[in-house]
């Protein structure tokens, strides 16, 4: 593959561009992991002092659509790993069907999210901007709380979502033309978007394990 | 000596040939441009703050304004002139070339960085004209959610901004040290400019977001009513402090370990002798950027944390003292058995070594918790954080100013002269702060407008002595600009120094090297 | 100006605060030792590189030795690191056992006198009733209790003649204990930033003699005492209703629990102190004690700060069984 | 670099399996053993994202001792914020 490399000029050959940009790529998401690390520490904090009101105020979330959307966004993991694959035995054909089949499925899990969103809307469960805060539970108070976290996670992860979701319809156009000698930077661009994909997709985990699972 | 012909000044004259550049020595001079501006506009700030002090009664300006001038002093000189200050100039310009690399890893990325620091200053800037923020540095809650009617939103977003700058810069700069090295320059054959600006940029990268986040649920709760301080929901005001401190005591470190890369790099060159203990002071080094992460509750001591919390946070602080120690006694240590020159540079290294000494050993004090129970937010504290961060870091800031100027610009500067503001920094910068460790001792309160008679006469003291360290600053930027203007030609190695920097032309070419070098031994092999 | 009848400071250039109470000596003698320890260290850098700058400077035809071998280099090193850490765990243990003596609270039936912070004033009241602003009186000899919390931002109540700190803070109970010794005027700061007249939300603690004190007391407490207020609040505000067992909803008994471990619902414990107390009458479904229904409505916006410490004054001065005794069963 | 297909779609039944049972220990309701367990199920699927999706298996030892370095700091702040609030 040598000969379709193009190497910046101060770079001394591709391992070394190579290796750069993948260490670059793990420690933005280190950083990002901090990033998240600050919210779950604050969220583990309250979790602890209003254990009773946070779990009361979990049982208000819809588990059951939150765990399809869960599956959703673990498949579309799937479908980007197998796209990095594609790319990299050379068919890039496949790998771009494989990015629209990531992108679908990150907009349905974002469509059911904002359905979801409109659902505690609707419910009064929505404590933001001044919106009346309609709350049947016993600790009213506590339970604000909770959605004030749970809109700050979940709006936090679906705007990197979104991010993603720019930088996989940038790689579908990127991927258009036949790369030819652009393969290896294509490569690598797949690769680090697949690293960035994983990452939304290991923080919504922990999005939907404090927020939805930890209800007793 | 004659200069180069061509060298990365003089390779386009465009404004687009700066605006657009991606080689980090150009990219160094836009951060030299801004954080210039921002450290005159902080010191502003800090001076009229101080003629305010001149008189108990607080009749210069109201209260308000005061509270804004102070607050404007410390968010602009953290986050926009001391986190910056080496690692984004002298650490941009030089960590490649000591690395005997083209640029760094990421070049555009280095551009970008400026451009996000850059726009993170204009929203400050916004935020200070727009009515001013009142909040302090520290932005507390409740007081910065619920109760302060000034430009919070605005401030916060600029510092949340300009925090990405510093993390791009630092992993910038952890990829260039990994896999730019030139061939021979092993781990343990590093400068410690180098080895200090990798545990900075460690620092920024892990340690930012923490912050980014806590200012974002800040910025969250005012802008739209996510209350997540908020006591009356049950939440835990000390909660941000946590948060807030996570971030800035590492901070603390990360403005002064570049400063101390500097002056092992100036204090070796200047003493003709290798430095004391490489090995042990690349362990502290790193010691320092790790420890640093798990002594942030010193801060809250008096602030309602649980006193186990407070035993165990003032435990670690103890021990994180003793690297420090140890890189002193390093650099006093080197000294022996030199053939020591008493050029700018130097004085402003044995500066550095004799008021971050003082910094650190006060900062031993205000670790003893019952003592912290009585200097906590009093003058003992200004006074202490002023010797790390202006004693320490601005003079290391300028002392690497001094030492790296004959390479960036390829000119030499008026040594007389350079010698008097040296001097000015060091006996101004005293009188200024040393009044202010007796004055917290005595009992007088931080962030006071009017505060009892009985602390005029040192207050006075005070506000005489920043007059003359004003001078300190202002006289740099009368000689540099003559020598920019006509300076004789410095040559290649004016210091007669080694290290990767001093094999190239001055100013060096576009692409650092004509030769990418090779390393063979262990640094500073002066003698 | 709080400071102007303030004439037991020192004007000019006073080089040490007043000492004023038991604790400052203690912290006194810890703070000189490690300015001395500090200032040894400091000279004997300073000294160095004075020494090594005038032996070794350019000119000088001095022959240089040839350097510190590795070996003894790293013995200075770690010799100096060991030396340090045993010096700084000493200092440690000094100042971490002299918090928590300072910090604790010493427990028993201390002169407890109620301190709320606000923008920015310090309002204060005396266990016999009297009420004040940005003034405390106290006696010498007598140990001192300060319950404090802020009903906006915080506030920090700093008293620097007795070397004494804590913050006010909203949501929480931060206790301080002192014991003053020297009749006189001191200054009363407050010391973490809360707004525009942070600076002036200063006051002055008067410090008399026991029998002064006394008069003066019964000179200004003709107001009910917190813990009488308190008890009038408590029926006021329907409390008694059930939790004194009247009533026909079943609610804990509040007699002597201040200070004692509740089991709670969740199966866990706490301790009932002051932060408790508040939060069951602001939050009551934070903690619900085992065997009961979460019944009880939150107060929340409809009490006062002073009010709901005045309550918790009152709770915490009974004893177990005060209410059978006073019922007569 | 090469994840065969069966191995990515193995893990993906993985997840989705660990998925429900954590979705099953919740509405169990088990009180603090479904708390410890859904984190321990959470921390699962993390790993097998990071290990397989993120590759860190197959990635140079330098970006392994990051990924440490990275847990080490979270669990810095996992265990010293709490330690206020577990003795206030």
């Amino acid at each position: 593959m040598s000969d379709t490399v193009t190497i910046a000029s101060h770079f001394e050959d591709a391992e070394q561009q190579r290796e750069a940009g993948l260490m670059g790529m793990w420690l933005f998401l280190a950083t990002e992991l901090m990033l998240f690390a600050g919210l779950f520490g604050a969220f583990g904090i309250y979790r602890g002092l209003h254990g009773e009101a946070f779990a009361e105020a979990a049982r208000h979330l819809d588990l059951p659509l939150a765990s399809i959307n869960t599956a959703i966004l673990l498949t579309s993991g799937l479908t980007m790993a197998l796209a990095e694959r594609s790319v990299q035995a050379g068919l890039i054909v496949v790998a771009r069907r494989w990015i629209v089949a990531t992108v679908a499925l990150g907009a349905v899990f974002l469509v059911i999210k904002g359905y979801e969103w409109h659902h505690e809307f609707a419910e009064g469960l929505m404590p933001l901007l001044g919106l009346p805060f309609d709350y049947d539970g016993s600790h009213p108070a506590q339970a604000e709380l909770f959605f004030d976290f749970y809109f700050a996670m979940t709006g936090l992860h679906a705007l990197h979502m979104l991010v993603g979701l720019g930088a996989l319809a940038v790689l579908w156009v990127l991927g258009r033309p036949q790369p030819g000698p652009r393969a290896d930077r294509y490569i690598r661009q797949m690769r680090i978007t697949g690293m960035y994909w994983a990452f939304v997709d290991v923080v919504w985990v922990f999005v939907f394990t404090s927020l939805y699972l930890l209800r007793s | 000596m004659s200069e180069p012909e061509t060298h990365y000044l003089n390779d386009g004259w465009t404004l687009r040939s700066w605006l657009l550049t991606t080689d980090h020595k150009r990219i160094a001079w836009m951060y030299f441009a801004t954080i210039t501006a921002f450290f005159f506009i902080g010191g502003l700030a800090a001076l009229l703050v101080r003629l305010e002090l001149l008189t108990p009664a607080g009749d210069m300006v109201d209260s308000d304004t005061y509270n804004k001038l102070f607050s404007a002093h410390g968010i602009v000189m953290v986050w926009f002139f001391l986190v910056p200050s080496i690692p984004a100039t002298m650490g941009n310009f030089l960590l490649p070339l000591m690395l005997g690399a083209r640029d760094l890893a990421f070049p555009k990325l280095n551009l970008l960085s400026w451009y996000i620091f850059t726009l993170g200053g204009l929203f400050t800037m916004t935020a200070v004209i727009a009515g001013g923020v009142d909040t302090g540095w520290t932005f507390y809650t409740p007081y910065s959610t619920l109760f302060s009617n000034s430009a919070v939103v605005l401030a916060a977003s600029g510092v949340f901004v300009v925090g990405f700058s510093s993390i791009l810069t630092g992993l910038n700069f952890i990829v260039t040290t990994h896999k730019m090295r030139a061939p021979g320059l092993t781990w343990m054959r590093l400068p410690l400019f180098c080895w200090a600006n990798y545990a900075t940029s460690l620092i920024m990268v892990l340690a930012t977001p923490v912050l980014s986040m806590a200012l974002l649920l800040i910025v969250l709760e005012r802008a739209l009513g996510i209350g997540i301080f908020d006591p009356e929901l049950g939440g835990d005001p000390l909660l941000f402090q946590h948060l807030f401190w996570f971030y800035s005591h590492p901070a603390v470190y990360i403005m002064i370990l570049p400063g101390m890369g500097v002056v092992s790099e100036i204090i070796t060159c200047f003493a003709r002798r290798p430095i004391f203990g490489y090995t042990g002071m690349v362990i502290s080094i790193m010691a320092i950027a790790l420890f640093g992460f798990i002594v942030w509750g010193h801060h809250m001591f008096v602030a309602g944390q649980s006193l186990y919390a407070g035993i165990l946070f003032s435990f670690f602080t103890f021990l994180v003292a003793v690297p420090s120690a140890i890189k002193t006694l390093n650099w006093t240590a080197t000294l022996y058995g030199g053939r020591i020159r008493f050029t700018a540079p130097m004085i402003y290294a044995l500066s550095f070594l004799g008021l971050f000494t003082i910094g650190g050993l006060t900062g031993v004090i205000l670790a003893s918790l019952a003592v912290d129970i009585h200097l906590h937010d009093t003058y003992f504290v200004t006074a202490h954080f002023h010797y790390i961060m202006v004693g320490g870091m601005v003079t290391a800031y300028l002392g690497g100013l001094h030492f790296w100027w004959p390479k960036i610009t390829g000119k030499l500067y008026s040594g007389p002269w350079s010698i008097v503001a040296a001097l000015a920094l060091f006996i101004g910068f005293n009188l200024t702060f040393f009044p202010q460790f007796l004055l917290g001792f005595l009992g007088m309160p931080r962030r006071y407008h009017a505060y009892p008679e009985e602390f005029q006469l040192l207050h006075v003291m005070s506000t005489l002595g920043a007059g003359v360290l004003a001078v300190g600053y202002l006289l740099p930027m009368v000689y540099f600009g003559w020598s920019l203007w006509r300076g004789k030609p410095a040559g290649d190695n004016p210091w007669d120094a080694t290290g990767l920097e001093w094999r190239t032309t001055s100013p060096p070419p576009k692409h650092n090297f004509v030769d990418t070098p090779t390393v063979t031994g262990r640094p500073y092999d002066y003698v | 100006m709080a400071d102007q009848y303030l004439d037991t400071v020192e004007k000019g250039l006073a080089l040490h605060p007043a000492q004023a109470s038991t604790s400052a000596a203690q912290v006194d003698a810890l703070f000189w030792v490690l300015v001395a320890v500090c200032a040894a260290l400091v000279l004997t850098l300073v000294g160095l590189v004075i020494w090594f700058s005038v032996r070794y400077r350019a000119g000088s035809d001095r022959p240089r030795p040839g350097g510190i071998p590795d070996k003894l280099g790293h013995r200075i090193e770690l010799g100096g690191a060991a030396g340090l850490t045993i010096a700084f765990i000493a200092l440690f243990a000094w100042a971490g056992s002299l918090y928590l003596y300072l910090y604790r609270d010493p427990g028993g039936d201390l002169l407890t006198i109620n301190v709320i912070a606000k923008q920015w004033m310090w309002k204060l009241q005396h266990p016999n009733g009297a009420r004040e602003i940005n003034t405390l009186h106290v006696p010498t000899g007598q140990r001192v209790r300060l319950r404090i919390t802020s009903q906006d931002v915080i506030h920090s109540l700093y008293i620097p003649a007795f070397r004494l700190k804590r913050d006010a803070v909203p949501r929480l109970y931060t206790t301080a204990w002192f014991e003053a010794t020297e009749p006189g005027e001191y200054h009363l700061f407050c010391a973490e930033y809360c707004g525009t007249d942070h600076s002036r939300m200063r006051g002055k603690v008067v410090v008399m003699t026991p029998q002064d004190y006394a008069d003066w007391a019964q000179e200004n407490g003709e107001g009910e005492s917190p813990a009488r207020a308190g008890e009038r609040l408590f029926t006021a505000y329907g409390c008694s209703g059930c939790h004194r067992g009247d009533g026909t909803v079943r609610a804990p008994r509040l007699d002597g629990i201040a200070g004692r471990p509740v089991v709670l619902a969740s199966g866990g414990t706490v301790i009932a102190d002051g932060a408790y107390l508040r939060d069951s009458i602001l939050l009551p479904q934070k903690h619900v004690v085992a065997g009961y229904e979460p019944v009880m409505p939150s107060y929340q916006g409809q009490i006062g700060e002073d009010e709901i410490l005045q309550i918790v004054t009152y709770l915490q001065s009974l004893s177990p069984g005060d209410w059978i005794t006073e019922s007569g069963g | 670099m090469n994840r065969p297909i069966r191995a990515l779609l193995l893990i993906w039944l993985a997840l989705l399996v660990v998925l429900g049972l954590g979705v099953g220990v919740a509405l169990l309701e088990l009180g603090t053993w479904s708390l410890v367990l859904n984190l321990a199920l959470a921390l699962l699927m993390a790993a097998l994202l990071v290990a397989v999706f993120m590759d860190l298996l197959h990635a140079a030892p330098v970006i392994r001792v990051f990924a440490l370095g990275a847990l080490l700091w979270v669990f810095l702040l996992a265990v010293m914020l709490p330690v206020d609030y577990l003795t206030r």
